[in-house]
């Protein structure tokens, strides 16, 4: 798929159709994959990657390049698409300066997986046939690639591009049975009192970093309302438990019907808090509340919380409670 | 020695064109409300931002009731309905965490019901009461 | 050198915490390592390192600095220093060892910080020799020796036991402390360990990786250098490297209104950030070009230029496990040497 | 042991209009006297808790026994809180922060040229009112002062009744356009500087005001002779503690907070042409 995509996105600078090609960068080991504008050939041969630890969704870098001079492509993972289509609905980038196209995912690999494997010292990984061949400097290992998989990868809700100009590989199909919520749920079975504890076991972790904002592509705000010294919400430091809850609530909230559940959040957490768990209560209350709703789906789908029925149920009524 | 009662805080957010006027009419028609209840008049309930809430809990709050016109009745046509969504969704968060459910609530009374508002706060300053001081969701720095 | 029986070293934990707090690297919720406190039962993490640094303990991420009471017009200022209790850091590595000798060079200078200064008198630093190092370590790279670290005891783990040496009075009197735990022996088992994992060194990817080139007096070489655009290009402007990072010692200071006064407190702040530079009447820094330009700037060049040399990395390796983007330092080095070289 | 970061609380005890949008403010001690000794040049940070701290510079002299004064510009939240507030009202002050104008070493004996813009001509006034109570230790001075309009001068009604006539001392007035009620110069400072022929000849130049300003007047004082060692200015950045630690104020390796304000202009030329 790499020589494909490398190939295809050489054709596509060299007739002309696109001057840049945003994609995945390789790093100093298989897996610190980092994403880059390419503008030759050259700059492709020598760097450009796609393979299992290519995990960072491209789609809000859009923003700023789409509104560059030329055309640029992107290529976008089935999951990378919902976040397109939400952004072109929000009108953040500007679709007629983009070229997508879609390459297949798999699930994507997690190299803390690995580690929590207790293989330290990676040197190398070889992708074949669904294993990993790990060398690193203890000694060579084989690992199921479904072993390392990334977290949000296992309970994936859609292989299918939702947008494209040009798809490489197969279509896939969007899974309506996935267990996503499967981990809400088990938190909604809880107590009050196990809940709490939970989440101030996760959210104490927090050290206000604002990676999982800043990597949200539903968080595209010119001014974040946590960056206003005048709002009375420190920026980056969670002084005490209930800025915690705040900062994490509020986060979560202002992309509530607009998360498309791309799960980059979670991954990019350096303190490994499930995030995802937050946006996915919402998505899921959403469904129940206001009927199935998948951002991304389809750009002009009326958003949820921009909408609203006479009927809708009331504030704290209904549900489980 | 006298042993305080336990008097919760309580911050309504209040509708301008129906729910504040409501509590002026208990007020007029000598209807008693805890005073306990701190009132913010704002334009429309859907002006009411989650962090408003959250902050009110951070200054001291017990409970947050949020009081706006009867869905239908919005003075600028479909506030409330907004209103309702959102905070469907972020009182329904707050339980996610392990925070009570019941220090928060939305109810809707007009201009004429002066009678609902007073039974309303009485009624929702009894309920916070038993739950007894917001620990969930304080912040020690606030506190005495 | 002193030696402590594998079989006694929850004793030896319970006997220093005896006499301070003792804080040592546990796994958490999700099986990652922090720093904790120890008590009964708690089981040291045979992690290599720490998620966060060990820089917490003498900067930690808020702090309160003083208090204001505010009556009228008059103010008056609250000095709210507590003299510190005394603790202990156990199992402390090599490079974060290191990164408080680089945040001493800030806070210990005149003026002196006197809220650091007096965790750091009352903190007593046990390290412990790395076993089992990662790829992304490179503290060798800035002379750190991983299987020899600083601080005020170090100690090696034995396949029996651990050895331990006192580099430090405070160090003498921590192993006073507990000198019933342990028995006298030579250097050799340590040797032989220190030839092991220094062979394992030899062998990680970034072993050759050297700061030739990098450091004092390479300012105006490096700072307009084109290969910022592209370092930079994919940043996403977060606080992740820097608030992971053992040397990062920028703070904020903000007021907190607590409704009966008003709190100054102290935070970890990032260069990163926009707001960083951000005043009444604009920013000088207005792209994430410049904010990114600046961090690896400081660490590889302005840091060495004020510090003899010195640079303001201790190669942790916690950034480029780090980044949501995986750019770090070792990325930036290696593309100001090659620029460089291609010039 | 002192910590630095924790400042004095001062009673401001006079509060004068200057301009439209610039109000000079006395601090003193709440047992009167000054809270602390400074040299000119140096900055001091000067807060109101919960609204935010800020280093402004020392506008007053250090011959001045009794108070401090700080001249500062409505530009920001602190600055619109300082403007709204009344005398008698206590703010907090810290410091004193940075290096100062070298009056006793290199600025010593020698003939003094300041060129001045607006509120730039605050950090000045401090070298200005020393050299005047010291004045047999300087030579000739000029003061090259220009501003938008006439009411935008600071200081004005000091400069044209003590300043002008100060011994030797020549004080040269501009503004940005022609304004009724003005028959002095009009035109920009750095021309202004052209104009008027100094001697570089033994003389240092000290240069404030806004960047614009500094930028175009530095060719015009090398082109009149000065070398670049024999001009100083002094800056500003973002700053939060003062004292070279916070990490913000950085331009290169030097801190504006501990290793300026105050630079000479070869020493600027060592650093990177950041802003």
């Amino acid at each position: 798929m790499q020589a494909m995509m490398e190939k295809r996105a050489k054709e596509l600078l060299a007739d002309g159709t696109v001057n840049r090609v945003l994609g995945w960068s390789a790093g100093e080991f298989p897996y610190d994959i980092t994403p880059a504008v390419f503008e030759t050939a050259k700059e492709l041969e020598d760097a450009f990657v796609y393979n299992d630890f290519c995990a960072a969704n491209l789609s809000k870098y859009l923003v700023k390049e789409s509104r560059k001079e030329g055309k640029i492509l992107v290529f976008l993972k089935p999951c990378d698409t919902y976040s397109f289509n939400q952004l072109l609905a929000e009108h953040r980038i500007l679709r007629e300066n983009i070229y997508v196209i879609g390459v297949p995912c798999y699930g994507k690999a997690d190299v803390e997986k690995l580690k929590a494997m207790g293989i330290e010292g990676i040197t190398g990984i070889v992708m074949q046939n669904g294993t990993y061949t790990v060398e690193t400097v203890y000694g060579d290992q084989t690992v199921k690639a479904a072993d390392a998989m990334a977290e949000r990868c296992l309970s994936c809700k859609s292989k299918k591009h939702v947008v494209y100009d040009e798809l490489l590989g197969d279509e896939g199909e969007v899974d309506a049975d996935c267990n996503r919520f499967d981990m809400v749920e088990k938190l909604e079975a809880m107590t009050p009192d196990e809940r709490f504890a939970f989440w101030r076991g996760e959210l104490s972790r927090c050290i206000r970093c604002n990676a999982c904002r800043n990597v949200c592509p539903a968080c595209t705000c010119e001014q974040c309302v946590f960056d206003n010294p005048n709002s009375g919400v420190s920026q980056k430091a969670a002084v005490t438990s209930f800025e915690e809850n705040l900062f994490h609530i509020i986060r979560a909230f202002h992309v509530a019907g607009r998360c498309t559940d791309c799960g980059e959040c979670s991954r990019v957490c350096p303190q490994h808090i499930p995030l995802h768990l937050l946006n996915r209560k919402f998505i899921k209350d959403i469904n129940e509340f206001y009927g199935d709703y998948q951002a991304g789906a389809d750009p002009e789908a009326k958003p949820p919380l921009g909408t609203y029925d006479k009927a809708d149920r009331e504030a704290g009524e209904g549900g489980r409670h | 020695m006298q042993v305080n009662e336990y008097k919760p805080k309580i911050v309504a957010f209040c509708c301008n064109w129906c729910s504040y006027a409501g509590a002026d009419g208990a007020g007029s028609a000598r209807l008693a409300y805890p005073a306990e209840v701190k009132i913010i008049r704002v334009p429309c309930s859907c002006r009411v931002n989650p962090m408003f809430i959250l902050r009110a809990f951070q200054r001291g709050a017990d409970g947050v009731i949020i009081a706006g016109c009867h869905p239908g009745d919005c003075h600028y046509t479909s506030g409330n309905y907004f209103t309702r969504r959102r905070m469907a969704l972020l009182f329904s968060m707050l339980d996610y965490l392990g925070i009570e459910r019941e220090r928060t609530r939305v109810e809707w009374i007009s201009a004429a019901e002066g009678a609902k508002f007073s039974k309303t706060m009485s009624e929702f300053a009894a309920t916070v009461a038993s739950l007894g001081e917001n620990k969930r969701l304080e912040d020690l720095r606030c506190k005495q | 050198m002193k030696k402590l029986q594998k079989t006694q070293l929850q004793p030896f934990f319970a006997a220093l915490a005896a006499n301070a707090s003792l804080y040592l690297p546990v796994d958490n919720e999700v099986g990652k390592a922090e720093f904790k406190k120890w008590q009964d039962g708690v089981q040291m993490s045979t992690a290599l390192n720490t998620l966060r640094s060990a820089k917490d303990f003498f900067f930690p991420q808020t702090e309160n600095l003083m208090e204001f009471k505010m009556e009228g017009k008059r103010i008056d200022v609250i000095d709210t220093r507590e003299e510190c209790e005394d603790f202990v850091l156990f199992g402390v590595r090599a490079c974060d060892a290191a990164s408080f000798a680089i945040l001493d060079r800030v806070y210990l200078v005149d003026p002196v910080d006197t809220y650091y200064k007096n965790r750091r008198e009352h903190g007593t630093v046990v390290t412990l020799a790395c076993g089992r190092p990662a790829e992304t370590c490179f503290c060798g790279t800035f002379g750190i020796d991983a299987t020899d670290p600083a601080g005020d005891v170090t100690a090696w783990e034995l396949a029996d036991g651990y050895a331990l040496r006192a580099n430090t009075e405070k160090g003498e009197a921590l192993l006073a402390s507990v000198a019933a735990l342990l028995t006298d022996t030579d250097t050799a088992e340590v040797e032989a360990e220190q030839a092991r994992v220094r062979a394992i060194l030899a062998r990680l990817p970034l072993s050759g990786l050297t700061t030739e080139g990098l450091g004092e007096g390479m300012t105006k070489e490096f700072f307009a250098r084109p290969e910022w655009a592209a370092l930079s290009e994919a940043c996403l402007g977060c606080g992740t490297c820097t608030f992971v990072c053992p040397t990062c010692q920028c703070y904020d200071i903000r007021d907190f209104d607590t409704g009966h006064g008003i709190q100054r407190f102290r935070c970890w702040d990032s260069c990163m950030y926009s707001d960083f530079t951000k005043m009444a009447h604009g920013n000088p820094r207005t792209s994430q070009l410049e904010r990114f330009r600046q961090r690896f700037m400081h660490k590889l060049v302005y840091f060495p230029d004020n510090n003899d040399g010195i640079f303001g990395c201790v190669g942790c390796g916690r950034c480029l496990a780090r980044c949501p983007i995986s750019m770090n330092i070792v990325k930036v080095m290696k593309a100001l040497k090659k620029g460089g070289a291609e010039q | 042991m002192n910590e630095t970061l924790i400042p004095y609380a001062g009673v401001v005890t006079e509060i004068t209009g200057q301009t439209p949008d610039v109000k000079t403010f006395r601090v003193e001690a709440p047992e009167g006297g000054k809270l602390f000794e400074h040299l000119p040049g140096q900055c001091a940070m000067l807060s109101v808790p919960g609204i935010s701290e800020a280093m402004i510079s020392i506008t007053s002299s250090p011959t001045n026994r009794d108070f401090m004064e700080f001249s500062v510009k409505k530009c920001g939240c602190l600055t619109d809180w300082l403007h709204a507030m009344d005398e008698g009202q206590m703010i907090t002050v810290r410091g004193p922060y940075g290096r100062h104008f070298p009056v006793e070493e290199e600025l010593k004996g020698k003939n003094l040229v300041f060129v001045a813009g607006g509120i730039g001509l605050a950090p000045l006034r401090s070298v200005i009112n020393y050299v005047r109570d010291n004045r047999a230790n300087y030579g000739r001075v000029d003061i090259i002062y220009g501003s938008r309009s006439k009411e935008d001068l600071v200081y004005y009604n000091e400069i044209v009744s003590e300043w002008t006539n100060t011994p030797d001392f020549h004080v040269h007035l501009t503004i940005d356009r022609e304004q009724e009620g003005w028959d002095g110069h009009v035109g920009f400072v750095p021309n202004y500087i052209s104009e008027l022929e100094l001697s570089a000849v033994n003389a240092c130049a000290l240069v404030c005001g806004p960047p614009i300003m500094i930028k175009f007047s530095l060719p015009n004082l090398l082109q009149a002779g000065f070398d670049k060692t024999q001009i100083f200015t002094t800056m500003e950045l973002r700053m939060k503690c003062g004292i070279g630690k916070c990490g913000r104020c950085n331009i290169g390796n030097k801190y504006v907070c501990k290793d300026g304000p105050v630079f000479r202009f070869d020493q600027l030329d060592e650093l990177p042409d950041e802003y």
